[in-house]
């Protein structure tokens, strides 16, 4: 497997590193303090990670399905398919796959010889446990639950192949297939109870999960009977590098990041955007991976006045001062994005133009809109009601920097005339608000691999929630000609057209302003100087730890 | 002979300011000096700064403590003589002994830090001076705080606790003082012992009675300086000193009733008392009148008319129910059994609604005042609140009468907006007299009203009480332990003990001719001057 | 025998107390608008499927009337049964033998370093002079009025990042409980500072203090002696709201420090609405004060047995 | 208290009603305005605290969220204060089967650690400024209580009291002219040094992000704001910080000076 490398410098000052493959664009790793040394890969040692995330209460990725789960998770399960280096997807634990004619069936061949940490072959079995334990309303799956939606029934053919009959053609289901959440695990371990095996999920990855130590850490050890799918010559032993990982979950930002430098933990996640810019001063390495799928952006709630208007969308949209907060908040570690989806996405279109600051085109807007009386706190008014914008934003899932950042537009939006209620609530009533369209502006991340995310988080279907009660379309887009578009575009062979038919359907959704995008979802790692071999990513850009390898 | 104690010219201040100005005096073995004075006389300082425990800057052209210069003795060398070859005994026993350790261990640190005994020698040295001072069952009651003991015993492990290092210096800062005359006798007698076994003894005290008994040489302190030195015998027959003299005559006991204890007094002419008039009923009756809590009898079946314009005396020791009595009386607590008469209406066992009416008619002193007042309340205004039965605490309308009250206890009018924490105790005393005066009640209960005070002071607010009964004809209810003082106050006494009333009748018949075997005991162990 | 009715009464009152706990927690749950099963799985954001939601229905017997279902839930008390923790997936009752521990040590650690500065500090003050004083004064009035969560990252910053010195998170070793232990005992060694200066300064002005001066020994003899009993006796008693405060601070030290604990596991059930977790917490930290005031009333006893009777 | 510490003291209580009831007067700039280019600027004459990530400016938003701050402090002291006057005077007044109800109903409350039943209260009710009121205001109320309690009880045994009863005061002057008054005294230098530790408490739970939202300047959030940005501008999280500080040790000061000892509040 070639999955993402991000490291130009490693690339070209250190050949003899076991790493192959070129860069995707748009990802960058600041200097790798090790790449110059021309260092030769070591075995033993066991690295440390910390985690910013909340942690998981399930390590199987199937159930729920977000991106901490994915980053651990990417230690000990494999995908069917990954991506290369230039965002193709490539077979992994699959060695082929076909798709017929009708495009409403997919078959697909495993490698052979691959086993799982409980000591199980990996067979066509595993399969079909593993799309039907993500379709179990039991399992409670979100991600995966929605990536493999379209799989009606599957058929064994063999030991090693299986046949996936579709309800709808799906181009993306590779895609989809690729991703973390929709990862293979024993189907022996699936069989366990659901505590069980969220505490130690079987899967077929370099590191198995020895013992999971709550609040303290996750401990992976090295899969000792380890086959990469992707066999590489140099490298002496297909088995990792690294005796294991210590998978600690450190919240605090301030305190992960001095364990970082005093030296007690190795790499960490979620670094605070200041840090990352002072890291190469500080002798520390930064990994960054943009997440794929969507933008992160803010969303407005269409369905309901006062966004039920598209002038008063507009009109936001000219209303804040998106790039100097961007600027003054993430030290040039964020890119501003005016595209819906990711900067990894090639699919991805972007327009500038409809997120110009103009506080005089949005005072026209809203006059034109009939919010043109103001309160005596400044606030526009329109039969006695506020221009008042409810704006719950997750703790969990936005970061400080990003917090702030909605503080500066809430500031900037007010002498226009909008209030915006900044509600902070964790996720558990982050989620309640959102169930009860308590919302105008909302921001919630999504990641999936390729363009199929815009189905998920535009088209009109994804307005009717789920019996949990959540829906993804927070944009409450209904638009009959975009949901045409969106399904058409799944459904083609054609890949010219399958971008034609996503350029429009994004176009659509810029032109209603309903969205504002702001930078790619972050995802930025800081590492100590004695980790080498840092830059292999999933096909959602979460840190494989195959090739790393700690000084002695 | 050479001297233990040797001091010339010893001075003790405290930040500047003179506590004790060139004071000089000798002590030796087999002699007993007392060093007499009132409270901020600087006896106590004196006492200290011969075991180096002043905490103030000392000077003196002197100071020989046991043969060594204590002014150039080291800490260490001072800990090696203090509880050792000088020891103190402590006024108040419950205080002078950690309340959270063993009375034994406490006794047992003077052996640890003086001998190399071992913890068994020690402890057996420990019974046995426990029993050499006869407090009983010493094996248990060394394993018990002082918390746990009677004052008696305390007293007695407090002298064990000097007895132990066979000290060649006694000092005994204020030994006696506020105990029950009994418990007085006892230390006495202790000291007398130390002194015959040719220990140098000095008693600090502010009672000249008590020290006379015990005393070779007296020497009186006021404001720092010796004013008066000599024998017991000539101190108390020939004083020279004026004030000497104001300490002799503040002595009650064996004064007539009404004759002043202060100088400044006029001499008030006996009185005699008028016949009990038939048509007017007694001041108070009580009647069989019992008091039990938690089974535990603190008055039983007490008894006694109080003519109007009278004093009766109660007298009795601490715990024998003289306050618990005061207190029925005063309908505070409900008795068992009983009941309680003022001026013909019946006061007590009745509804506090009742009651009420009568309340202006009976007033109360109690021995510490202040925690009686309003701690808010400024001297005016307590007797605004006094005088308006409650309903206002502002001056005004009343400002003339709250002068009048000032007046008549003999309070400077300028104090009345003073808070009573500000004022001395016999100001105090003066303060809750006043109050109490207010309503013009016919009868005052008075709870140990002078104990607090020092002779001098007690001396003026015992004429200013007498002076009172003579112009208003107030009954007083006067309890006390001092026998001296009801000897002196009162009309009629009765003696209280466990509870009963163990003897009653008029004054002098009672002192004269005690009947009750218990009486006598009390008689005896009261010290006489005259 | 009089220690076996101590004994009785003690377990006695902790029951009464522990059911006044729990009743005031049934009663908070019931309170919680819309259906308590999903109230009680996390409320509307959790996304509890119907199988779990109807597994909790039973399990609470949230069909039955109201009456019967507090019985239910005293009656799963009485067995221990907490019920299962739907944020952690495990059994409440495992997950506190797993959480209960590191709080308590940290919390027991904390509550001996207090003591032991404060000891020391009012050592000190004993000894100082009057600009010594007033700066003990300000220095234990402003320890304890730091908040922990600053006074964590302070320590932080100072120790782990500028001078590398300590680790900044918990690492299992020694040195990693150094920074928690202090964030914790700081504040509380100034109150308790405070409270023994008070009690130290009677007590060494007191006759029995003169009266042991008197037999020879030296300060710190009487210090030792008796100053310390006297000092330790109101700070004794303030020990169970001291290590009830401990236990709050625990939330944010665990939380800054990344140690594993109760305090972090509340707070991360508290956000996940975790109700039989918040529960089973509550039940257990009030469970461990009244073992803890037990204690130190036993040692009270020791200390001074006349005024524990009264 | 002596006549320095009284002016001190109404110097220090003058000072934070001013600035809670009219900060624009200390600072007179907005402390909600923005200006990304001036973010975390250090501490200089333009900006004696500096300013935050997004511009603002430190002092301003210190001075500003004294009203926040102590608001939270003073209501929370007031509720719990108010259910301890209840249940103390309850207490000591019932009879004894009553008073033994009362006190375990507070031994209960008081067995959850404050900060415990905060959180555990903001599990039922969601967090906010008012759960948080509630919260610290209940978690307080035990501790009060039982001082409420002893202290009536004492004030009932007083020789004040029966000094009064002697002089033929009924029971309603008694409660009025005496027990009311002394009993609230002591509660007052007990309450000044509470609202230091409310303020505390209130602050921790912003830090936990279950009190104050953004972008109000309320000290705990500033506080907890800030301390991502530790490293970068510790100004960010020491003045806030600061601010508890002073406010806390203030009123431990003048609650001592007040007479007030330090106790389980």
């Amino acid at each position: 497997m070639r999955r993402n490398q991000r490291a130009t410098r490693l690339l070209t000052g250190a050949l003899a590193l076991p790493l192959a493959a070129a860069l995707i664009a748009g990802c960058s790793s600041t200097e790798d303090p090790s790449a110059n040394k021309d260092t030769k890969p070591v075995a033993g040692g066991t690295l440390v990670y910390a985690s910013g995330d909340a942690e998981p209460s399930c390590l199987d990725p199937h159930v729920g399905g977000n991106y901490p789960q994915a980053l651990v998770a990417s230690q000990f399960m494999e995908s069917l398919f990954t991506k290369d280096a230039e965002g193709k997807i490539i077979p992994w634990l699959a060695e082929k796959s076909e798709v017929s004619a009708d495009g409403l069936t997919r078959t697909i061949t495993l490698r052979d010889g691959i086993t799982f940490h409980d000591g199980t072959k990996l067979t066509s079995e595993a399969i079909k446990a593993n799309i039907e334990h993500l379709q179990d309303p039991n399992t409670a799956s979100s991600t995966g639950y929605l990536a493999v939606g379209k799989v009606d029934q599957i058929k064994l053919v063999d030991d090693l192949t299986a046949e996936l009959k579709l309800s709808a053609p799906d181009n993306a289901l590779l895609e989809s297939l690729s991703m973390p959440w929709t990862a293979i695990q024993s189907p022996q371990g699936l069989k366990r109870d659901q505590a069980a095996n969220c505490a130690a999920p079987a899967g077929t990855g370099p590191f198995k999960v020895e013992s999971w130590d709550r609040q303290q850490a996750v401990n992976l050890v090295r899969y000792e009977d380890y086959v990469s799918p992707a066999a590489n010559a140099e490298r002496a032993s297909a088995t990792s590098y690294l005796d294991g990982i210590t998978w600690r979950f450190i919240p605090e930002a301030a305190s992960r990041y001095a364990a970082l430098q005093s030296g007690e933990v190795d790499v960490i996640d979620n670094p605070q955007p200041d840090t990352i810019s002072t890291a190469a001063d500080n002798g520390l390495g930064h990994l960054d991976a943009p997440r794929p799928g969507a933008s992160n952006r803010l969303e407005l709630n269409s369905s309901k006045a006062p966004f039920d208007d598209v002038r008063v969308r507009e009109a936001f949209m000219h209303s804040v001062d998106v790039n100097s907060g961007i600027n003054s908040l993430y030290f040039n570690t964020a890119k501003r994005s005016y595209s819906l989806l990711s900067s990894v996405e090639p699919l991805g279109i972007s327009d500038d133009s409809k997120f110009t600051t103009d506080a005089t085109k949005a005072n026209e807007l809203l006059d034109a809109a009939g919010w043109s009386e103001r309160d005596s706190e400044g606030y526009r008014v329109k039969d006695g009601k506020r221009l008042t914008l409810k704006f719950p934003v997750s703790t969990n899932q936005s970061v400080p920097a990003e917090q702030s950042l909605f503080e500066q537009m809430q500031a900037a939006a007010k002498p226009v005339g909008f209030e915006v209620k900044i509600e902070l609530l964790d996720l558990s009533s982050w989620y309640g608000a959102l169930a009860k369209h308590e919302y105008d502006l909302v921001s919630a991340p999504y990641t999936k691999v390729g363009p199929s995310v815009l189905r998920i988080l535009f088209h009109s279907d994804s307005t009717i929630p789920a019996p949990s009660g959540y829906f993804a379309n927070n944009a409450q887009i209904k638009d009959p000609k975009l949901d045409q578009l969106l399904v058409d575009a799944e459904q083609t062979n054609d890949e010219a057209e399958r971008a034609e038919l996503y350029k429009q359907a994004q176009q659509i959704v810029l032109d209603g302003y309903y969205v504002m995008p702001l930078y790619d979802q972050q995802n930025h790692f800081l590492y100590s100087k004695n980790v080498h071999g840092m830059g292999e990513t999933t096909a959602v850009s979460s840190p494989i730890y195959y090739n790393v390898f700690l000084d002695k | 002979m050479n001297p233990l104690l040797a001091v010339e010219n010893l001075s003790v201040s405290f930040a500047g300011q003179q506590a004790v100005d060139a004071v000089s005096f000798q002590l030796a073995a087999g002699e007993c000096l007392a060093l007499v004075g009132e409270s901020g006389s600087g006896k106590s300082v004196t006492a200290r700064s011969l075991m180096g425990l002043s905490g103030g800057t000392v000077s003196a052209t002197k100071l020989m403590v046991c043969h060594e210069d204590a002014l150039a003795l080291s800490e260490p060398a001072w800990q090696k003589i203090r509880g050792n070859s000088v020891v103190m005994i402590l006024q108040d026993a419950l205080m002078a002994l950690d309340p959270l350790r063993p009375v034994g261990r406490e006794i047992e640190d003077v052996l640890k830090e003086h001998s190399s005994l071992n913890k068994s020698q020690r402890t057996a040295k420990v019974r046995e001076i426990l029993a050499a001072v006869e407090l009983p069952e010493p094996e248990r009651r060394m394993k018990q705080r002082s918390t746990q003991l009677s004052g008696g015993m305390r007293q007695r492990v407090l002298i064990a606790q000097a007895l132990i290092g066979d000290p060649q210096i006694v000092i005994a800062d204020e030994a006696t003082t506020a105990l029950d005359s009994r418990l007085a006798a006892l230390v006495l007698e202790q000291l007398a012992a130390l002194k015959n076994e040719g220990r140098a003894v000095l008693m600090i005290s502010h009672d000249l009675a008590q020290v006379a008994q015990l005393a070779d040489r007296i020497a009186v302190m006021r404001a720092g300086q010796i004013v008066e030195t000599g024998p017991t015998e000539q101190i108390l027959n020939h004083p020279q000193h004026e004030y000497t003299r104001t300490l002799l005559r503040a002595i009650p006991s064996g004064v007539p009733r009404f004759a002043p204890l202060s100088a400044g007094t006029p001499v008030n002419e006996p009185r005699q008392l008028a016949p009990a008039s038939t048509d007017s009923a007694p001041a108070l009756v009580v009647e069989n009148l019992s008091k039990s809590f938690a089974k535990h009898p603190a008055v039983v079946e007490a008894g006694f008319v109080l003519p109007r314009g009278a004093t009766l005396g109660l007298v009795g020791e601490s715990g024998s129910g003289k306050t618990t009595t005061a207190r029925l009386v005063l309908g505070l607590e409900r008795p068992d059994t009983g009941s309680v008469t003022l001026l013909g209406d019946r006061f007590a066992p009745h509804s506090e609604a009742a009651r009420r009416g009568l309340r202006e008619n009976i007033g109360a002193i109690y021995q510490n005042p202040l925690g009686s007042f309003d701690p808010r309340y400024s001297v005016g205004q307590i007797l605004t609140d006094a005088l308006s039965a409650g309903r206002s605490k502002r001056a005004t309308g009343y400002k003339d009468q709250v002068g009048r009250l000032l007046e008549q206890v003999e309070l400077d009018p300028v104090l009345s907006t003073r808070n009573p924490r500000e004022l001395s105790g016999g100001q105090r005393q003066r303060l809750a007299i006043a109050r109490a005066l207010a309503p013009e009640p016919k009868v005052l209960v008075l709870d140990e009203p002078v104990s607090a005070l020092d002779v001098s002071i007690q001396a003026t607010v015992l004429d200013l009480l007498d002076r009172l009964q003579q112009e208003t004809g107030t009954s007083y209810l006067f309890i006390s332990h001092d026998l001296s003082v009801i000897e002196h106050m009162s009309d009629f006494v009765a003696v209280m003990h466990r509870g009963r009333i163990v003897e009653q009748g008029p004054t002098a018949q009672v002192f004269g001719d005690p009947q009750h075997e218990y009486t006598r005991i009390l008689m005896t162990a009261m010290p006489r001057l005259r | 025998m009089k220690l076996l009715a101590w004994l009785g009464r003690k377990v006695g009152g902790a029951l009464v107390v522990l059911w006044l706990v729990a009743t005031a927690i049934f009663i908070g749950v019931r309170l919680i608008p819309g259906d308590p099963a999903e109230a009680i799985m996390g409320g509307p954001g959790s996304q509890a499927s119907a199988e779990a939601l109807a597994n909790a229905r039973s399990e609470y017997g949230l069909d039955l009337p109201i009456i019967s279902q507090y019985f239910l839930f005293l009656a799963k008390l009485i067995r221990l049964d907490f019920g299962t923790s739907y944020s952690f997936k495990d059994p409440v009752l495992q997950i506190m033998g797993e959480v209960l521990p590191p709080t308590i040590n940290l919390a027991l650690l904390a509550l001996v370093v207090a003591w032991l500065l404060a000891l020391l500090f009012a050592l000190l003050a004993m000894r100082a002079n009057k600009f010594g004083r007033l700066l003990g004064n300000a220095v234990e009035i402003v320890a304890a009025a730091v908040p922990h969560f600053w006074l964590g990252a302070v320590l932080i910053m100072l120790f782990s990042s500028m001078l590398g010195w300590l680790p900044a998170v918990a690492n299992g070793t020694p040195a990693g409980l150094v920074l928690p232990v202090l964030t914790l005992a700081l504040p509380l060694a100034g109150f308790l500072t405070q409270l023994m200066r008070d009690s130290l300064n009677t007590a060494m002005g007191s006759q029995f203090a003169l009266a042991a001066r008197a037999r020879g020994e030296s300060r710190l003899t009487v210090f030792r002696r008796h100053g310390l009993r006297h000092a330790a006796l109101p700070a004794l008693g303030l020990t169970g709201w001291a290590f009830s405060s401990l236990l709050s601070g625990a939330v944010v030290v665990e939380a800054i420090f990344a140690r594993p604990g109760l305090g972090r596991s509340l707070l991360s059930a508290v956000l996940a609405r975790d109700i039989p977790m918040v529960t089973g917490i509550a039940l257990f930290s009030a469970l461990v004060y009244i073992v803890v005031m037990a204690l130190t009333e036993a040692i009270e006893r020791l200390i001074d047995p006349a005024g524990a009777e009264s | 208290m002596s006549r320095t510490a009284k002016i001190l003291s109404s110097l220090f209580i003058l000072f934070w009603v001013l600035t809670a009831f009219a900060p624009s007067l200390i600072a007179p700039a907005d402390p909600l305005a923005i200006n990304p280019s001036q973010a975390f600027q250090a501490p200089s004459s333009a900006h004696i605290f500096g300013t935050d990530e997004s511009g603002r400016d430190v002092f301003t938003r210190v001075i500003h969220g004294a009203g926040d701050s102590l608001y939270i402090g003073l209501a929370a002291t007031a509720l719990g204060m108010g259910l301890a006057l209840v249940l103390g005077t309850a207490a000591a007044l019932a009879p004894r089967w009553l008073d033994e109800v009362i006190l375990r109903v507070l031994e209960a409350l008081y067995s959850v650690p404050s900060l415990l039943m905060a959180l555990l209260i903001i599990a039922f009710t969601g967090p906010g400024v008012g759960p948080a009121i509630v919260a610290v205001g209940l978690s307080t109320a035990p501790g009060y209580a039982r001082l409420v309690r002893s202290q009536i009880r004492t004030l009932k045994n007083s020789e004040m009291l029966e000094a009064a009863t002697v002089l033929g005061r009924g029971t309603w002057l008694k409660v009025r002219n005496h027990l009311v008054p002394n009993a609230l005294q002591p509660l007052l230098a007990l309450v000044t040094l509470g609202i230091g530790q409310a303020v505390i408490w209130a602050a921790a739970l912003s830090f936990l992000g279950l009190g104050t939202p953004p972008p109000a300047p309320e000290w705990g959030a500033m506080l907890s704001a800030g301390r991502t940005y530790l490293h970068l501008a510790w100004w960010l999280s020491f003045f806030p910080g600061l601010a508890i500080v002073v406010v806390a040790a203030g009123s431990t000061l003048i609650g001592r000076a007040l007479g007030g000892k330090v106790k389980a509040v």
